[in-house]
């Protein structure tokens, strides 16, 4: 055994490397309460010069790429994006169904993994459920700027009106619009619940203005018996009732284009392919995230850890697998159906001018997850995980583009097939909504405080380490 | 009836045990359960502080929201096109698959925010137990704040900082919300 | 009364192309754009893929260079009666029309999705990318029809079946207190066709010159697999001009 | 206390907000009263007296019985009448319809009633069903120029066309019997 061969000294805190690694990943090195307090709000209170260097960049990138071109958009028409007939859809519906998908891991990490009492999720709930809010506010953007006339979009909304018209219920893109309301708001109110003892946590320690921010927040909490029982009981609810609606969601944004009469739309896997392409991304999403936030923000070293990256990687292989079995579901029965117009498409998806999107997206959602994310090592390199999933996330962008331009380019009418390559204002809106992305989640990481210390503490309070026979095993006792 | 002094006992971190002893100890002295309150910044259960159960009309809130959400989509797949009958010609205005989604989304938006909103409400309406509060709550300290009459205040302060907390007296509910 | 009577009665607007008679002279694409003041997108953008045809000529060509055939075959908006498009809509700004049993597309109600585009499998619709009309210069507008909305930017427009021309007819018929006389109501692409390929009528009514072709064994529609039940029934050409 | 006031309670900071506050909602409030005014005519045209004098709507607006548009009266209309009438020669308002006489021009009447372009309205079939002008117009016995009625939205135009005998109500409420 390892153990054996190491000198004395250390053998007190290793009694095997299993453990060892068990421990990190839980935390088992607790320290106090208001160290951890102090820590967390350390890292909302530091700000480096480089930090407000990052937060100008980005708010000017927001407001020429994102804003200045949206406004130019609305002025001039949707023709300055590259789309043209038969690709009425391109980039801005690529970057939609990336958003969402993006947001779909948050509550994936948060509520499934607290439903299942996988108790590493621990410290990193927060970033993942600001992940899914700020994945939404960028990717809710996108039916709007996709809109030929904006400025009446709240016609698809059901309200009385002077025009004695509702809108059409059996339009999928009213499901979308109630579907992504319904998980915005959903998931804002599950970033919060949480938050709220953090919030109260906050307020104690701070003074001027961020005092009356989290005074107003933290709704007077004290944590009484009352609050906590009344908290833990709207988290439990949430906890079950969000998993179900942000499978909705997903199953309806792929609805937009399985409900359609497009071929190689029309599939009745297109919902769990979706929803598995979302946890995927999503999931590699979270990864990139706590990797950014332990190499930046302060005091994150403690709270996230090589070991939760690892625990997460393992999940990301886990959905990169499934990942694949559905899109070889997918193809097989539509080419095996053997639709002519399907299978001139999908051998286009393959051999036409754009085929390298998806080439590459094979390579980066299935070869290279595969070939790194078996091994333990990797999975506990940072920087490896980095780039590993940003890639996948590449891979997912160009999953979205395989099904949108690549599928509507070549339908049953050959005289109107035709190719589709985005232009400058789409992909600078689309980068504009990753500058948004990036800069609200800067901006909350110096508001919100980015770790539940109340979980953390529960959590560690919870594992007791029991000696079962020869090994020593840690328990969960059930808090609830 | 006479003035009661609020008291508030605080203990450490991993007092847990010592808490349950002295809330243990408080119910011998003849105080009774609804003039206790236990704050903390970490959640324990009633089960291991040896305290009645609490109760919440969160779900009860959660549920009428369901139903109202229920409703609402209801009226909007069936209760619109009949109560404007807008020919939209071929067309059913009124089908039953299409409109377990709309069923859905709704049932679930209402079940949420009115979670929320209980929450919220709850939160806001004044509480009968002894108000009291002190910043070391939200570092992990448990309090427990209890009225007592001003008779048993030896007996009390041996009793528990015995058990190793810190009495302070009478204090003082700051405001910790807007109103 | 026969006033109430004719009240009641649905029209099935229908048309029927001759493919043997098709010459793919262009005719009734040009005839149609006057018409129905379709926009004219400019250069670039019609060579981008932008042109906005209510109806088009489908050119294909068969065999290798040089011994190559084209075939042509306009294609309009088929006016479905079991639409992909109308679904989809959001907000019902294509609806089908009870009246005059077409699809129709309201041009105010539109917020430009663009959805109905993508599920159309005969790629008839057209979105106006820009504001075209403001491009055109102050004394050429008077070639507006006054009887055609002039469409704004960002909505979705497509072929009518002439419905203004068809409400017209209507109007004339009522005024006069009489029924629609078989041929009194001519689209624009029907009425430039100098091969009269394209007639169209009340296919309703068993005795109408289209209902009549429409009963040729060489009818058929685009896409039947579909199941979209096209009011445009083509009949299959010999092979001589048309496809 | 000498704390410093946080910047968001200071005096001015407040002033200066309720200052764009309240011109911001004076031009909006503005705005939408000035889109609601009656336009200015070429002649002050009384249709209280004109329609009291028992002339009928369709003598000087007569394409409602066949078409489409209502119609304005020409310089030739007007004057067919005036030209026997005494008030012309004496009254000032009618001394610019002569001066349009004497050039021969017609009269830059300004259209109150008007739809927007996508609605193709006809007043041949609502004529035709007897119902009165001033279902739509108002009481013209009352108002001196011509005034707009507010809110003639599609929900009006439904309210009505829902009344209607329910064969009708097919075609009535068919979105391309005013929309194409």
């Amino acid at each position: 055994m390892a153990a054996e061969v190491k000198p004395i000294a250390n053998t007190l805190h290793t009694p095997s490397e299993e453990h060892e690694e068990l421990r990190e990943q839980l935390m088992f090195d607790p320290r106090p309460r208001e160290e951890l307090n102090r820590m967390v709000l350390d890292s909302m209170t530091h700000t480096t010069p480089r930090y407000w260097t990052a937060v100008g960049v980005l708010t000017v990138l927001v407001l020429t790429l994102l804003l200045g071109m949206w406004g130019y958009l609305i002025f001039t028409g949707i023709g300055i994006s590259g789309e043209r007939r038969p690709n009425y859809w391109g980039i801005f519906i690529v970057t939609f169904v990336f958003w969402i998908g993006i947001s779909h891991a948050g509550t994936f990490v948060s509520a499934i993994l607290r439903v299942f009492k996988a108790e590493f999720r621990r410290p990193f709930t927060r970033a993942a459920e600001l992940m899914t809010t700020f994945g939404l506010a960028a990717g809710a953007l996108w039916p709007l700027i996709h809109l030929g006339r904006v400025w009446v979009f709240y016609w698809m909304i059901p309200y009385p009106n002077a025009r004695w018209l509702w809108p059409n219920f059996r339009s999928p893109l009213v499901w979308d619009l109630l579907a992504i309301t319904t998980y915005l708001l959903s998931s804002t109110i599950y970033l919060f619940l949480p938050l709220l003892p953090d919030l109260a946590m906050a307020r104690d320690r701070t003074t001027g203005w961020r005092h009356a921010i989290y005074r107003a927040l933290a709704l007077g909490w004290r944590g009484t018996e009352a609050e906590w029982a009344r908290l833990r009981k709207a988290i439990s609810i949430f906890a079950f009732a969000i998993i179900p609606v942000m499978f909705s969601v997903h199953t309806i944004v792929s609805w937009d284009f399985a409900m359609g009469m497009v071929g190689g739309w029309n599939s009745t896997i297109f919902g769990p392919y979706f929803i598995i392409g979302a946890i995927l991304s999503g999931v590699s999403a979270v990864i990139t995230i706590l990797v950014v936030l332990r190499a930046t923000l302060k005091n994150m070293t403690y709270f996230i850890r090589p070991e939760h990256i690892d625990a997460l990687g393992k999940l990301v292989l886990v959905f990169s697998m499934a990942w694949a079995y559905f899109f070889f579901n997918d193809y097989l029965v539509q080419w095996y159906g053997g639709h002519d117009v399907v299978r001139a498409l999908l051998s286009f998806h393959a051999s036409g001018p754009d085929a390298w999107i998806w080439y590459c997206m094979l390579l980066f959602n299935i070869v290279i997850p595969w070939l790194t994310l078996w091994n333990k090592k990797l999975r506990r390199t940072p920087w490896v995980m980095l780039v590993v999933t940003l890639l996948i996330n590449v891979g997912m962008y160009f999953e979205r583009y395989t099904i949108i331009p690549l599928t509507l380019g070549h339908q049953r009418m050959p005289f109107d097939w035709g190719e589709y390559s985005p232009r400058f204002p789409e992909i600078s809106l689309a980068l504009g909504s990753l500058c948004l992305f990036m800069l609200l989640y800067l901006l909350a990481s110096r508001l919100i405080p980015m770790v539940p210390v109340w979980e953390v503490r529960e959590g560690q309070e919870a594992h007791l380490v029991r000696k079962v026979g020869k090994t020593v095993v840690p328990t969960v006792s059930e808090l609830d | 009836m006479a003035r009661r002094i609020i008291h508030l006992a605080l203990f450490k971190e991993d007092q847990v045990d010592e808490t349950a002893e002295a809330l243990e100890a408080l119910r011998g002295m003849g105080i009774v359960d609804r003039d206790i309150s236990v704050i903390s910044g970490t959640p324990f259960s009633e089960k291991m502080l040896g305290r009645p159960m609490t109760w919440t009309r969160v779900p009860i809130i959660a549920i009428a929201g369901a139903v109202v959400g229920f409703l609402v989509a209801a009226f909007l797949n069936f209760g619109t096109p009949l109560l404007y009958p807008i020919r939209v010609g071929g067309m059913a205005l009124q089908t039953i698959p299409t409109s377990f989604v709309i069923f859905f989304e709704l049932t679930m938006l209402g079940l949420l925010i009115s979670t929320f909103i209980g929450v919220f409400v709850e939160s806001i309406s004044p509480s009968y137990g002894p108000a009291g509060y002190d910043p070391r709550i939200s570092d992990g300290q448990i309090g427990v704040l209890f009225w007592a009459p001003p008779e048993l205040d030896p007996k009390l302060h041996e009793t528990l900082t015995g058990l190793g907390a810190e009495i302070i007296h009478g204090t003082e509910t700051k405001k910790l919300w807007l109103f | 009364m026969a006033e109430q009577i004719k009240e009641q009665v649905n029209e099935r607007w229908g048309m029927v192309i001759d493919m043997n008679l098709c010459t793919g002279c262009n005719a009734c694409v040009t005839a149609c754009a006057m018409e129905n003041n379709i926009p004219w997108v400019g250069e670039d953008d019609a060579g981008y893929g932008r042109g906005i045809y209510w109806m088009r000529i489908q050119r294909y060509w068969e065999g290798e260079y040089p011994e190559t055939t084209p075939s042509y075959q306009p294609v309009m908006c088929q006016q479905c009666g079991h639409a992909p498009c109308e679904p989809v809509c959001p907000v019902f700004a294509t609806v089908h029309s009870e009246e005059e049993q077409i699809n129709l597309q309201v041009y105010n109600r539109c917020i430009g999705t663009r959805y109905c585009a993508n599920n159309c499998p005969y790629f008839a619709r057209s979105f106006n990318w820009f504001d075209y009309s403001y491009q055109i210069p102050e004394p050429l507008n008077y070639y507006l029809n006054p009887n055609v909305t002039v469409r704004r930017r960002g909505v979705m427009e497509k072929c009518t079946f002439c419905v203004q021309r068809i409400h017209a007819g209507q109007e004339q018929a009522k005024a006069q207190g009489r029924a629609v006389r078989d041929g009194e109501v001519v689209p624009a692409c029907a009425q430039a066709c100098p091969a009269d390929a394209i007639i169209f009528g009340d296919l309703s009514d068993p005795n109408s010159r289209v209902s009549q072709a429409a009963r040729s064994q060489r009818s058929y529609t685009l896409l039947e697999a579909l199941g979209t039940e096209p009011k445009v029934i083509y009949l299959k050409g010999e092979g001589t001009y048309g496809g | 206390m000498n704390k410093p006031l946080p910047w968001w309670l200071r005096p001015w900071v407040r002033v200066t907000a309720g200052l764009i506050f309240l011109i911001l909602l004076g031009g909006a409030v503005g705005g939408i009263y000035l889109t609601q005014q009656t336009p200015q005519q070429p002649i002050q045209f009384p249709h209280s007296f004109h329609v009291g004098a028992g002339i009928p709507c369709l003598y000087c607006h007569p394409g409602a019985q066949w078409g489409p548009v209502a119609g304005l009266p020409t310089t030739q209309k007007c004057w067919g009448c005036h030209q026997q009438v005494a008030k012309t020669k004496t009254s000032p308002e009618l001394q610019k319809l002569v001066a349009y006489v004497e050039k021969n021009e017609g009269i830059p009447w300004v259209p109150v009633f008007i739809q927007p372009d996508f609605v193709h309205f006809n007043h041949r079939p609502h004529v035709a069903a007897g119902v009165a002008c001033e279902t739509c117009h108002g009481d013209m016995t009352k108002v001196t120029v011509a005034e707009a009625k507010p809110r003639q939205n599609m929900g009006w135009c439904l309210d009505c066309h829902s009344k209607q005998p329910q064969e009708k109500w097919t075609r009535l409420s068919d979105c391309s019997t005013c929309h194409y």
